[in-house]
């Protein structure tokens, strides 16, 4: 019987480690989670464009880095275009190593959409991963398209004037699929298993894939760092953060939710929507609001399960003695 | 010139120690400066935070080599070479721990002044934010500034509750703080 | 009144004085805090002006350009990778001689990728065809952020204001705001002559063939080089206005006889007025270069008469070049009857800390031969060896 | 000190030499705490530790868990009244584990297969022990002395052991096959039975205690409690006890057409149910409660609510919380009994106290009035121990103040459970107390840790689940020794072990291991030294707390991060071998 050291049983783990420790991420980081999660299912066979942003900057301070995998970073809004150049370069060797684009919500909805909508309308075979953590919080919080309507941020902050951001959260994948591309759909932390199976169907398709995976903030969405599952799964639960799949543009697939939560549940942990809870009138009309967009979800995507499924909302995490040897 | 550093870990507020600091001693007509350690602050990573106090205008900008005074607002930062590295011979230490100051002092070789900054705060403010109780700690100490300029500044700040229970704080630790025991070495190192 | 204030949020007030009625914020380290104060103000009622959360720099410049043509004071504020990518519209914006202005929280430019603390995003814009005023300190960016926007609309030219990103937007100091009244008696309400309106529809920005370019491109020259005097009035009337001494083109401080001079541009300089009360030595003039463009040739040669050696200490790097200030400031005091010999050397590339000890190690270096370009702060003993041997003077 | 590269590019995974584990200031920690299921079992099993293995398919390893407390599962399966699933966290989910099923199931697939209690062979000086009685106390005693190595001498006044189980239980909730294969197999293992051996007849206890170090006594409660009502007793008293013992032997019982029963054990219920199937009209009264939620277990019947429910369906009729205010006697013949309405209420230091209402008086004609009140020590060959008391006073390990060497257990103990699981750990804690005897070393102090509330579990990782319920025989069918309870097929055990919640336990479902954010969760196959699947790397974790919170079982749990006591206390680097977590 030989005692093992850390090292020796950190370099044999069942499940490909794509990041490793030693990154600095904040404590109970939704992005750093989401990003292995991700890598344990596409495998080594792939190489990385990445945009700036947390994740970029938490894995790789000189000399050090995180990742395993061949991995690139050149700016903020270039990400899907590199990619596409990285796929064209692959195509061009017969070499089927897949492409991966990773990016956070201001580098997919906002200053990366351009370069993300010409790789999509040109098919490239690239999947691109959209960590959405709902505001720049590398520099510190700022509001960007994707920030939901009424949270606070540095620059949507709750103000005599606004009640946090004015706007709604852009319908990014709405948009995605109008580019008719075979696959995109949604994920969050909470539910791995499930997160990792729309990894492997985005990289079996061929053609370009894309995946938006709900990654909770402890700093920016000011909940406890040990939260960050517990807020993710309210997310999909109250119908805020809907769990779908679409493909060429129709909706093919979606997690039902087997027991609805009001929206309060899931605001009430945030400190982002913390003036939502004072007992000004705009308060409750917002609150309403936000609790109107969950019911619209919930009937648009048909996600109420009429009854209990094995992967709805409350299945699909369920645990088994010895885990979940295949998801 | 006074130069003091302030360590903490990202989200404990030691940025904002440093600019209360320097906002104290500008409010009493003194010439100060203060600035973060640039960098990406990570929740839970140590971070510092610099000061300058001077009778004159302070011109350069540059970071802080060789504080004279330490403000430790996490006592596990002790463990890390570099929280001590460039203190002046002889600087002062106030460090938010349970520990008794005689042990640290020797361990450390330097003037500690310990103080539960943490149970404190936590008891009067309602929750742990210990930097307001190791300024109050840090000015009773060394005389550098009058304490109520700490006041007037938190007053910049907060109002309400939030304020009434900080400067209870700082009475509660001014009060138990021994004053000017390290006013001479205040002196020595601004000349 | 005399207020502690952290750099961006000084920026932030001063812009407000000015009455802005567009502001563009996208988020950049480090000058994030500038936008962020706007947004707090526009939040709680303190400003009433339109604030457009853009989704990129590259947007953020062409709203201000947007607002500012449709006749509105406009501002918007970047750094690093953001300069960059709105650098296409930062030309179209000089050329179509559009007034705005610009705050520029100086940081390193990728690759490699930086967060901290130099110069060379705004350096790699300086032929944009924007005025760049550079500040020494924080007061100095609350006072030319003010003159900035008086400057930009009588030259009908965009002007950039650089700030050293985080050693001067995220410092804390004691600084003076001007009252509301002294500013709007300094700075009137924004007037665009080709502003666009329906009554007397211009069209900007249209094609321009060979046989017109050159006149096109010798007014904007023209307009840039007359901008000094614009410069130095602004600085003048604002000295006037608000007490405080103001240098725009070049600040010289050091005794006349000096034959040593060592030349800066923004918060170094007040480290090297430190480090010389502190190590002594030769008498030596310390020089600020306020404008940056246009070049104040005259003012530089007046400072530089009599100096047999001028240190040049710049904040980046063109890789291959002999410099960019020092290539300048040679060309701008080759004309003078005996020019001093300028070394040229940078330092604190990539937010490195310039400590007062760069004094000394730059006077100690000008008696030794050394490379025509190079950083005085490289540490050799990161660098490959063969690499490191190539390091020694040619 | 790194060499600057070409586009500063970096090699993989070098952010290992980047500890971040001194970002924290709490700490993850593998926290073992006992289960409910474990707290609430008199016998001292840890039903989660078995089910566990059940749940692996492994029934041997769940038997040989399970037999590590309590030897005789197919007996205690079948009549314990199973406190561990009243006090199962499930049940306040959905419903409790049918741990007594599982039992059940292992018990008989011992016999079926014979598995080995595999005893250690005796050292030829083994030391040796006496045992008196070898009913459930006894013959626990016994085993779990032969588990250390003691010889022990088992002695029963009667031909054969089981003691109560033999005498008391009916068929139909014990079958005298399985009685007999499981006591058998028990006795074959290694203990010396020696029957028709009566202390006081054939053997005095003075004689025991000179030839044995250490005595066990377990002689149960065979002598019925004298009844009266205001001194009034019938002619005819036949108490509950007798008749059942006729019955069990003989299959014969008295003509009856119409009986109060008195009393709320399970001598009681039996004796109504049993009464019953001759067609006789049966009432029970007793001063308990039913069992339910938010009864105190002193107030209430010490019976299975599945047993009480089997004798409603049989037709006995029940009046709890009565008690009998008169006989109404013709003569000496009873004639009916004048019943009130009584409540038995907490006087505060743990005693109770039976309170009647006046005004809520009713009358009952029946023929006969049966006492099932309980029974007392037989004292014969004690006499000088008990005095005039009813029951030996003795500590929690049985340990007989005054009398070193002696020891009590079962029954026969004041405040006894009165169950077999009671009895099996009487016998078990006895047995170490009297090891700790024999070699004269201080007892062990058993520590009582607080065991896992529901509270502390994550229940987002669970399913409601329907527990699997047991077939009963229908009514109409219930007439001779045929067991009424089916118990549950390997399927359904096999689904009910799937459905525990390991509370307080490790059970390797990778949610730590998958939701770290920084991978300082590395997952072993081997176990852990601590008993988990899983390593916390501390070099690198940096005390977010996640894996804690989202812990389905509550094994893990956040600790303040204890500061070294020398400043500089150097990181562990990677090449040293682990100290905590040898892997075996």
């Amino acid at each position: 019987m030989t005692t093992r050291t850390l090292l020796d049983l950190r370099l044999n783990q069942p499940r490909f480690q794509g990041m490793e420790a030693g990154h600095r991420a904040c404590q109970g980081c939704g992005q750093a989670l989401a990003a292995r999660l991700v890598l344990e299912a596409t495998g080594p066979d792939v190489v990385v464009a990445n945009a700036t942003g947390c994740l970029e900057v938490f894995t790789t301070a000189w000399p050090d880095s995180a990742w395993r995998v061949a991995w690139l970073h050149s700016l903020f809004e270039n990400t899907a275009a590199v990619a596409a150049g990285m796929e064209a370069a692959l195509k061009a060797q017969g070499r089927n190593t897949k492409v991966l684009a990773f990016a956070g919500d201001g580098g997919t909805f906002d200053i990366g959409f351009q370069a993300l909508s010409g790789m999509l309308e040109r098919g490239h075979n690239v999947l691109f991963v959209c960590f959405d953590n709902e505001a720049y919080m590398n520099t510190g919080v700022q509001r960007s398209g994707s920030t939901p309507h009424a949270a606070a941020t540095t620059t949507s902050p709750a103000g005599v004037a606004r009640m946090g951001k004015r706007h709604l959260k852009k319908d990014i994948l709405s948009i995605i699929a109008a580019h008719h591309i075979p696959y995109a759909a949604t994920a969050s932390v909470a539910y791995p298993a499930d997160l990792r199976k729309k990894v492997r169907r985005g990289l079996q398709v061929d053609g370009p894939s894309f995946l938006q995976i709900h990654s909770p903030c402890p700093l920016g969405w000011a909940h406890g760092s040990e939260l960050s599952i517990e807020v993710a799964r309210l997310a999909v639960q109250t119908g805020l953060f809907p769990l779908i799949e679409l493909e060429r543009g129709a909706l093919t697939g979606a997690m039902h939710i087997r027991q609805i939560r009001p929206v309060t549940e899931y605001l009430k942990l945030q400190g982002r929507f913390r003036h939502l809870f004072t007992d000004d009138p705009r308060a409750r009309e917002e609150l309403a609001h936000l609790q109107a967009l969950a019911d619209h979800n919930i009937e648009i995507y048909d996600l109420l399960g009429n009854s209990p499924e094995a992967l709805d909302t409350e299945g699909a995490d369920t645990v088994r003695r010895g885990g979940l040897h295949s998801a | 010139m006074i130069e003091i550093r302030i360590h903490g870990r990202g989200g404990q507020g030691s940025v904002v120690a440093a600019y209360v600091l320097a906002t104290t001693a500008i409010d009493v007509g003194r010439f100060a400066q203060a600035f973060p350690a640039f960098g990406a602050e990570r929740r839970g990573a140590p971070v510092a935070s610099f000061v300058r106090i001077a009778a004159t205008p302070i011109r350069r900008h540059c970071q802080v080599a060789q504080p004279a005074f330490l403000i430790i607002q996490d006592e596990t930062l002790l463990e890390l070479p570099e929280t001590l590295a460039g203190l002046l011979p002889g600087g002062g230490i106030v460090a938010n721990t349970q520990r008794d100051s005689q042990a640290l002092s020797d361990t450390l070789g330097h003037p500690v002044h310990a103080l539960p900054a943490t149970r404190l705060s936590r008891d009067t403010l309602g929750r742990p934010m210990p930097n307001t109780a190791l300024l109050a700690a840090f000015l009773t100490l060394t005389n550098l500034l009058p304490v109520a300029g700490l006041k007037d500044a938190l007053a910049q700040r907060f109002k309400g509750d939030v304020l009434a229970r900080n400067l209870d704080l700082i009475d509660q630790v001014a009060a138990a703080t021994p004053a000017g025991l390290w006013q001479e070495r205040a002196h020595a190192t601004s000349a | 009144m005399r207020q502690a204030l952290e750099g961006s949020q000084a920026i932030a007030q001063a812009v407000a004085l000015c009455r802005p009625q567009v502001v563009a914020a996208y988020p950049i380290t480090p000058q994030t805090h500038i936008v962020e104060n706007l947004a707090r103000l526009v939040a709680d009622g303190k400003l009433g002006c339109e604030l457009v959360s853009v989704e990129s720099e590259f947007s953020a410049a062409s709203v201000a350009l947007g607002a500012a043509c449709a006749g509105s004071r406009a501002y918007t504020a970047s750094a690093s990778q953001g300069i960059l990518l709105m650098s296409e519209v930062l030309y179209n914006i000089a050329g179509l001689r559009v007034p705005l202005v610009l705050t520029c929280a100086n940081r390193a430019l990728s690759a490699p990728l930086s967060i901290w603390n130099d110069q060379q995003d705004s350096m790699a814009v300086r032929d944009a065809g924007w005025i760049q005023l550079y500040c020494a300190d924080n007061q100095e960016a609350v006072d030319i952020t003010i003159q900035a926007f008086r400057i930009a609309e009588r030259c009908e030219l965009p002007v950039m204001v650089c700030v050293d990103g985080f050693t001067l937007t995220h410092t804390l100091e004691p600084l003076e705001l001007p009252s509301q009244e002294i500013v709007d008696r300094f700075l009137p309400p924004y007037r665009f002559s080709r502003g666009l309106d329906p009554l007397a529809p211009l069209s900007m920005g249209t094609l321009v063939a060979p046989e017109y370019f050159t006149e096109a491109r010798h007014l904007h020259h023209e307009a840039l080089l007359a901008a000094r005097q614009e410069v130095e009035a602004a600085a003048a009337d604002w000295a006037a206005a608000c007490g405080r001494e103001q240098a725009p083109l070049v600040r010289v401080d050091g005794p006349p006889e000096a034959t040593i001079g060592m030349l800066t541009l923004g918060s170094v300089f007040g480290t090297l007025l430190d480090a010389r009360d502190q190590f002594g030595g030769p008498p030596v003039k310390l020089l600020h270069l306020g404008c940056f463009r246009p070049f104040p040739t005259e003012a530089l040669r007046a400072a530089c008469t009599g100096l047999e050696h001028l240190i040049v200490l710049e904040r980046a790097i063109s890789p291959g070049a002999d410099g960019i200030v020092g290539a300048e400031v040679r060309s701008a005091l080759m004309e003078l009857d005996h020019p001093p010999r300028v070394h040229n050397f940078a330092a604190g590339l990539g937010g490195r800390d310039v400590p007062l000890a760069i004094y000394p190690r730059l006077l100690d270096a000008i008696g030794k031969p050394h490379p025509r370009m190079s950083a005085i702060d490289l540490r050799p003993e990161l660098l490959p060896d063969k690499a490191h041997a190539a390091g020694e003077a040619p | 000190m790194p060499t600057m590269t070409p586009g500063a590019f970096a090699h993989p995974a070098t952010s290992l030499d980047f500890k971040t584990g001194t970002w924290r200031t709490q700490r993850p920690v593998h926290h073992l705490r006992p289960a409910p299921c474990h707290s609430g079992c008199p016998a001292g099993e840890s039903p989660r530790d078995y089910l566990a293995r059940v749940a692996e398919g492994n029934l041997q390893a769940a038997w040989e868990n399970l037999v590590a407390a309590n030897p005789l599962p197919a007996i205690s399966g079948r009549v314990c009244d199973h406190p561990c699933e009243t006090a199962c966290n499930r049940g306040q989910f959905d419903s409790a584990v049918a741990i007594h099923n599982v039992e059940r199931l292992l018990g008989d697939e011992a016999i079926r297969c014979g598995w080995d209690y595999a005893l250690p062979p005796l050292a030829a000086d083994a030391p040796k022990a006496a045992l008196v009685g070898a009913g459930p106390a006894g013959l626990s005693c016994a085993y779990h002395l032969r588990r250390q190595g003691v010889r022990a001498v088992l002695m029963d006044r009667l031909p054969v052991a089981g003691g109560t189980l033999r005498m008391a239980l009916p068929g139909y909730r014990l079958p005298r096959e399985v009685l007999e294969a499981e006591v058998a197999r028990l006795l074959a293992a290694g203990i010396d039975f020696v029957p028709n051996m009566a202390l006081g007849r054939d053997v005095s206890l003075a004689e025991l205690q000179q030839d044995y170090a250490a005595v066990f006594l377990g002689p149960g409660r065979h002598r019925p409690r004298n009844w009266d009502v205001d001194g009034h007793t019938p002619r005819d008293l036949h108490p509950a006890l007798t008749l059942l013992q006729e019955w069990v032997a003989f299959g014969t019982l008295p003509e009856i057409h119409s009986a109060v029963i008195v009393g709320g054990g399970n001598s009681a219920i039996d004796m109504a149910r049993v009464l019953a199937r001759t067609g006789a009209k049966v009432h029970l009264v007793t001063h308990d409660a039913l069992p339910g939620p938010g009864v105190a277990r002193e107030a209430a019947m010490k019976v299975a609510p599945r047993d009480i429910r089997a004798a409603e369906e049989e037709g006995v009729i029940l009046h709890p919380e009565h008690g009998v205010y008169h006989i109404i006697l013709r003569g000496e013949k009873v004639a009916g009994v004048e019943l009130v309405r009584m409540k038995k209420l907490a006087l505060g230091n743990g005693r109770y106290e039976v309170v009647p209402f006046e005004g809520t008086e009713t009358v009952l004609h029946v023929d006969q009035v049966i006492p099932a009140i309980g029974q007392e020590v037989a004292p014969d060959g004690m006499e000088s121990l008990l005095g005039k008391r009813a029951f030996f006073h003795v500590d929690a390990a049985g340990r007989l103040a005054g009398h070193a060497g002696l020891f009590v257990g079962g029954d026969a103990r004041q405040g006894a459970w009165g169950t077999v699981s009671g009895a099996v750990g009487d016998g078990r804690r006895a047995a170490f107390a009297m090891l700790a005897h024999l070699r004269n070393e201080a007892a062990a102090q058993e520590t009582e840790i607080a065991p896992i509330g529901l509270a502390e579990l994550n229940l987002n990782y669970f399913e409601q689940a329907p527990r699997a319920e047991e077939v009963l025989l229908p009514v109409a069918d219930r007439t001779g020794c045929a067991e009424i309870a089916q118990g549950l097929s390997a399927v359904q055990v096999a689904a009910e072990a799937a459905r525990c919640f390991s509370c307080g336990n490790c059970m390797a479902c990778d949610n730590c291991w998958t939701l770290c954010p920084d991978q300082a969760v590395l997952k072993t196959r081997e176990l852990a030294a601590d008993g988990s699947h899983y390593v916390i790397d501390y070099d690198y974790c940096k005390g977010c707390g996640l894996c804690a919170h989202e812990c389905p079982v509550g094994y893990l749990a956040m600790e303040v991060e204890p500061v070294a006591s020398a400043p500089f206390a150097s990181c562990r680097t990677e090449g040293t071998p682990l100290d905590a977590p040898v892997l075996r």
